[in-house]
């Protein structure tokens, strides 16, 4: 039985901090293949496992194994991996674009890439995804124009958000992608109203939202379960588990204690653990959670386990708080790598195929930043002044009216 | 035309715009089966069924924030925020998401969202079943800001609430929901029967957002005032003999900034009454608008009376409260003060 | 496999309204002693059981059974009886008061008395209690004096709280009780600051919070325990599941999913979901999270499972939403008579003794309301208006010291 | 003395209160080992050990509430919001319970908190890394706003501010944080470096709160500021050559309303500045304030130079920000304007 003892205030600490080596043996990754894959109108009560497993598709040699494995045409795994590569190619030179000055701030997702791409393949084009700022990969998979990305991020007069948002917080409706802001775990529960909205209506239409591991711990978070929940909401929460937030380890957010995953079980939901880095695991869980959306059987939480490989932002050093190497030692891989092998082992890709489509990437990339260009960079070719104060209301108002008079416009 | 309570004309025009629109939903705490706390929602869950009006879970946050998803998918929500001292919870997904939305996405997604809030005092609901939180949304660029003051405009704003493409808090002042009020509370409670603005007329209408209306004509004083206040200020008037100009703002964003000034450059002096505590409420902004824009006119100082710079305090609700004598005096002090 | 269909908003509805019969049919009740003790310090993951289960002690006959009957002294279990009992008669009395117009607002906590009874009895003197408006039998149990509270009920000149606050939210720091307000659930995370702090500075106390199941849904809940478990608290976070939140029941906060205790599994934490109406379970409960706590073994949630017999509050009456003879059906009894009975059968109480109780008690609350009475009743005799201005700060600043003098104080 | 930026006076004013008092503790997001995202709290953890100074869940509401508890537990918490935008989903536990505690229990249970926030605009950080929300704050009755300019008072305030018994929102202007700022984008960035409010004295003093700052003696007319607007009205003041009394306000709640009344009856003009939108922001309690208690001595309109009442625009950073040519604008309206 337990001892009164002097109470102490617990802190949690992450394994590896900068001079120590990456540790990462806290985390178990069961083979590929290993969980079953139960119906996907199981009755949440009997899928305690999948919250507390990890369900992988791809295994070291690139076969896909196991119940979870999907099919999926060559062709789209193609395009899945032009998509990754292209948001990664895109990334990195956008990235640079910040540090010459030519805009404010920049937002990687390397190593995150499989996820956003998996579902914008997967999903139908009028579902919507109500994204974070990693997933960029789901307009480059809906062939979003790299143009009006570079113009968003220069802030110059083709922005489609006339520079009235902060770089990368991009909105694109007709691609299925929702407005983005900087105010985490706010619009989770947006998601939810819209499937509320499209299962009131009839319609079939599917919400898929996204948010960090760190954001969970937002109270939003729980309102958006807890409405989905109490609804049946026709949506598929999906947790980034990316191990860090900012500068904080995922056991700030209650990683020391359990799976992201298990707080699904709290609202009587199935709660899926996935293998992030896994294409087809990212694809595999989606599909479940949409044929069980779409049928009717309401929400599905999913955890994603993956690892921010790059800095939070262009604001960011990670090597001031992680060992740098530590993205080199994570387990599960990079989910680019991952599903080029895949492709090899099916015999439908090579290297040659993959130098050319990496030389028609860059160069499109290239392309789109060259033109961006010539419409303007932060500061210059700025839009009109008149979009300062386009857009408070759907009409101005005296206010408004009087200080664009007062500006001289 | 029959008389109708303020909350009947409420229920009237959810009902109007349910029967008219089926992108309309109506829901919030205890809204639904019960037909809410004040009665404003009775029956509509009976005649529209559960998908058009319906209970939440008891999260005002995740209230809005559904609202705000439904209407970017294309629907009308009108939500219910039991208290307006519980809309605080919301008010970062107001704030940031609600009145920013057609902005930052350069108008792909929008919130035409209505969020209703029983407000003010007068009840004796104590710290926090009484408090006026308008100053907090008028500050917020993207939100509009109602507060009706009688029956017949309470039905008509909530439709242009409703019909308006952005997001609109409507706050319903509670003290009058059953009857007028002129801020004495020793005497019986009155009743909006045979008050001229309880007569409501059926079916669509409204009253358009930004327009205030003239409660009196008169040269010596301007009074401005909103929701309960309005039938304080006119008790004050009446009372003082003063030959006062009474204008009720009915909404305060978008402001109907014309007739302020149309008024106060004929009476060159200014009397502001609002119960929310004085500093830095919305009374500032309209005393500062007014020094601007008529300094020339000013006769004396524009006056506050306000609610005091104090929590909502139980006991005290008539000391708290900024009734008929405190207005008089202000009134007073205003047209004798040597130009 | 799931079928794509027409979507449908689901909305959670009562099994019975006014008009049917009574219906608790989804209730299970499994028998007194059923479920296991665990140690206190066990592994949260071995417990999934108690989440979904019910912890109940006293059996239909009153007798005390199986591994979590505890030993209780007979006065401590006749001083629970007589806070009970006094707290029910209390609320009857000022309940009536308000109807009388002595006062503006009054909630009872019929049926739900075991729950603060129990745990103020079993707690130490320096531990805290976050409580809801239905923990007026916390103070009852701490003595706290029966005039204090009619005096802050009718707001007169000798309400501890000067009038500022609604009646009912009581303050009793001396009495382990913290300041009651009308937002619901904004101070569960208090509760675990307060418990932080005392870990922090290496004391023994611990805190024990409160909250309603409609409560549940806010975003404050889901933060508090994020913080609990983070930061390993030493709290007891407990739910009373009453199964109405005014008008709306427990499924508009998720139970028609789960119970209220599986929540604690997401966050890696014990949950217990125990029989309300059980003196004794409450007791062997709150004493085995206690245990926990005091040995740095962190947070638990209990939720307790009870029945809002009487209405919301004053101003409500629930015969407009649930059947009028639905409290008479509750399946887990009556508090009061459960208790009632262990001790008859246990031969330290009678009829006799009962009685006598009843009329002492209710003579000491006829006594208070008359000695509340002469200090005066809501708009008669309150208190200085100077108190209307104090404690804004610490020291009032000139906006306030020029209100009083414009108000002529 | 050595001088400092404002980011490490405000790192030395933690430090103090660490090593002075065993019950001040500081935690907020990535503020542990990390150090804060702008460094503020950079090498305390390391000093002071993790358990006073940590990180928190991504949750302001959360961190704002267990600082009320450990408060009224007899702790002295210090909090860091890691930007002001980024306050809204505590507003409610700062409005409803930090600021209520002490009056609704009748001084029972106290909540001393301090609430530090990254405040206001010019480091191009769009509209959710800009905004200064002071006005929301300063309506409260019960919280304490302060907002410093300069790297000596910053540590004189904050230390005032964790030795207040009542809670204070602590409002750092970021586009200060590294240097001073006129409002001029062009230039190049200036450093704290030989500024005199960059000497900063070693250990424990304090800049009593309510008490602002003559930043420049005139006559001409009264310049009401904080934060960074009192060095942009300084270049306004500079470039117009008009002979302008310049304060700055330091804490808006308590307000110096001598200080403000005395200058403006010497100067009989005044014109306010602040970054946030105009509308019901705090400018315009300041011109309702004046106005009353100035108006027989006021020559001309108050004016107030703000933000524009839209959000804040990433690409116009410098068209929305009002920087010295708009203040020197209402300089010469309000001294030209006839008396
Ligand atoms: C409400 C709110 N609080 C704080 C921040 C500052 N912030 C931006 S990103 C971030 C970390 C988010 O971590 P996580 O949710 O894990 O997402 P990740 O960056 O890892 O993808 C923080 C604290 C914010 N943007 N919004
Ligand atoms: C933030 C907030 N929202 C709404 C209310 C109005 N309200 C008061 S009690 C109540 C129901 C609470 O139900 P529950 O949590 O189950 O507690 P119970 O009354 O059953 O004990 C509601 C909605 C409130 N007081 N605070
Ligand atoms: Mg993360
Ligand atoms: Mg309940």
């Amino acid at each position: 039985m337990a001892q009164s003892a002097r109470l102490q205030l617990h802190i949690p600490m992450p394994a590896a901090r900068p001079g120590d080596p990456p540790d990462f043996s806290h985390i178990a990754v069961p083979p590929a293949g290993f969980n079953e894959r139960p119906d996907s109108l199981a009755d949440p009560g009997t899928l305690g496992d999948l919250a507390h497993g990890l369900i992988r598709v791809l295994d070291e040699g690139g076969d896909a194994v196991g119940a979870w494995a999907p099919e999926i045409a060559p062709a789209q795994l193609i395009a899945g991996l032009r998509a990754m590569l292209l948001t990664r190619i895109f990334d990195e030179r956008l990235y640079r674009a910040q540090r010459q000055g030519k805009t404010s701030f920049y937002m990687k997702s390397l190593g995150e890439e499989a996820i956003p791409v998996a579902q914008a393949l997967l999903l139908g084009p009028t579902d919507m995804c109500f994204p974070t700022y990693r997933d960029l990969g789901w307009l480059m998979a809906r062939n979003y124009p790299l143009l009006d990305l570079v113009n968003q991020i220069f802030s110059n007069g083709r922005d489609p958000l006339q520079g009235r948002q902060l770089p990368i917080l991009y909105s694109a409706r007709a691609h299925g992608f929702y407005s983005l802001s900087g105010n985490l775990a706010n619009r989770f529960g947006h998601a939810v109203g819209w499937a509320m909205a499209s299962a009131y209506r009839g319609d079939g239409n599917i919400a898929v939202a996204h948010i960090g591991e760190g954001s969970t711990a937002e109270g939003g978070f729980h309102e958006a379960l807890t409405f989905a929940s109490v609804y049946n909401a026709p949506v598929i929460l999906c947790i980034a588990n990316n191990q860090w937030a900012i500068s904080s380890f995922s056991g700030m957010a209650g990683a020391e204690r359990t799976t992201f995953a298990a707080k699904a079980i709290g609202y009587g939901l199935p709660g899926l653990r996935v293998d992030g880095n896994d294409f087809l695991a990212v694809w595999a869980a989606t599909q479940w959670a949409a044929e069980r959306a779409r049928a009717n059987g309401g929400p599905t939480l999913i955890e994603f386990f993956t690892y921010r490989a790059a800095g939070h932002s262009t604001s960011d050093d990670p090597a001031r708080y992680r060992p740098a190497e530590e993205a080199a030692h994570w387990p599960l891989g990079d989910p680019v790598d991952r599903l080029r092998r895949h492709l090899v082992r099916l015999g439908q890709w090579d290297d040659v195929r993959d130098a050319a489509l990496v030389a028609e990437l860059e160069q499109a990339v290239r392309e789109a930043v060259r033109q961006g260009e010539a419409s303007g960079t932060l500061g210059q070719g700025k839009p009109s002044l008149e979009q300062m104060f386009e857009g408070v209301f759907k009409e101005p108002d005296w206010r408004v009216l009087e200080q664009r008079r007062e500006l001289g416009i | 035309m029959p008389g109708m309570t303020m909350v009947q004309a409420l229920n009237d025009a959810l009902d109007t715009m349910l029967a008219l629109d089926p992108e309309v939903l109506v829901f919030g705490e205890d809204v639904g089966y019960f037909g809410g706390v004040f009665r404003v929602t009775d029956k509509l869950q009976a005649k529209y069924g559960p998908t058009r009006c319906f209970d939440t879970p008891i999260a005002e946050g995740g209230i809005v924030a559904a609202a705000i998803g439904m209407a970017a998918y294309g629907l009308r929500p009108v939500v219910e925020i039991q208290f307006a001292d519980y809309i605080l919870p919301a008010y970062d997904q107001l704030v940031s998401e609600a009145a920013r939305l057609r902005y930052r996405s350069n108008g792909e997604f929008t919130a035409p969202i209505t969020v209703r809030a029983p407000y003010g005092g007068g009840i004796f609901g104590g710290q926090t079943h009484s408090q006026s939180p308008e100053a907090i949304f008028a500050h917020v660029t993207g939100l509009k800001t109602v507060i009706p003051s009688n029956p017949r405009d309470a039905k008509g704003l909530l439709i242009a609430a409703i019909e308006c493409d952005d997001p609109v808090i409507f706050l319903e002042p509670k003290r009058l929901y059953n009857g007028p009020f002129d801020g004495r509370p020793g005497q019986a409670l009155q009743s909006w029967d045979g008050h001229p603005a309880a007569e409501v007329p059926a079916g669509h209408y409204t009253v358009p957002l930004g327009t205030a209306a003239v409660v009196r004509a008169g040269h010596a004083v301007t009074v401005l005032a909103y929701g309960t206040m309005v039938h304080v200020a006119a008790a004050a008037i009446a009372a003082s003999g003063i030959d006062a100009e009474l204008l009720d703002l009915r909404s305060i964003v978008p402001l109907d900034i014309d007739a302020v000034c149309a008024s106060v450059r004929k009476t060159g002096r200014c009397v502001i009454v609002h119960e929310a505590s004085r500093f830095a409420g919305f009374g500032a902004e309209l005393s500062a608008l007014v020094q601007e824009r008529c300094f020339y006119y000013l006769k004396s100082p524009i006056e506050r009376v306000c609610g005091w710079d104090t929590p909502y305090p139980h006991a005290f609700e008539w000391d708290y409260f900024p009734g008929p004598d405190r207005v008089a005096a202000a009134l007073r002090r205003a047209t004798e003060a040597a130009a």
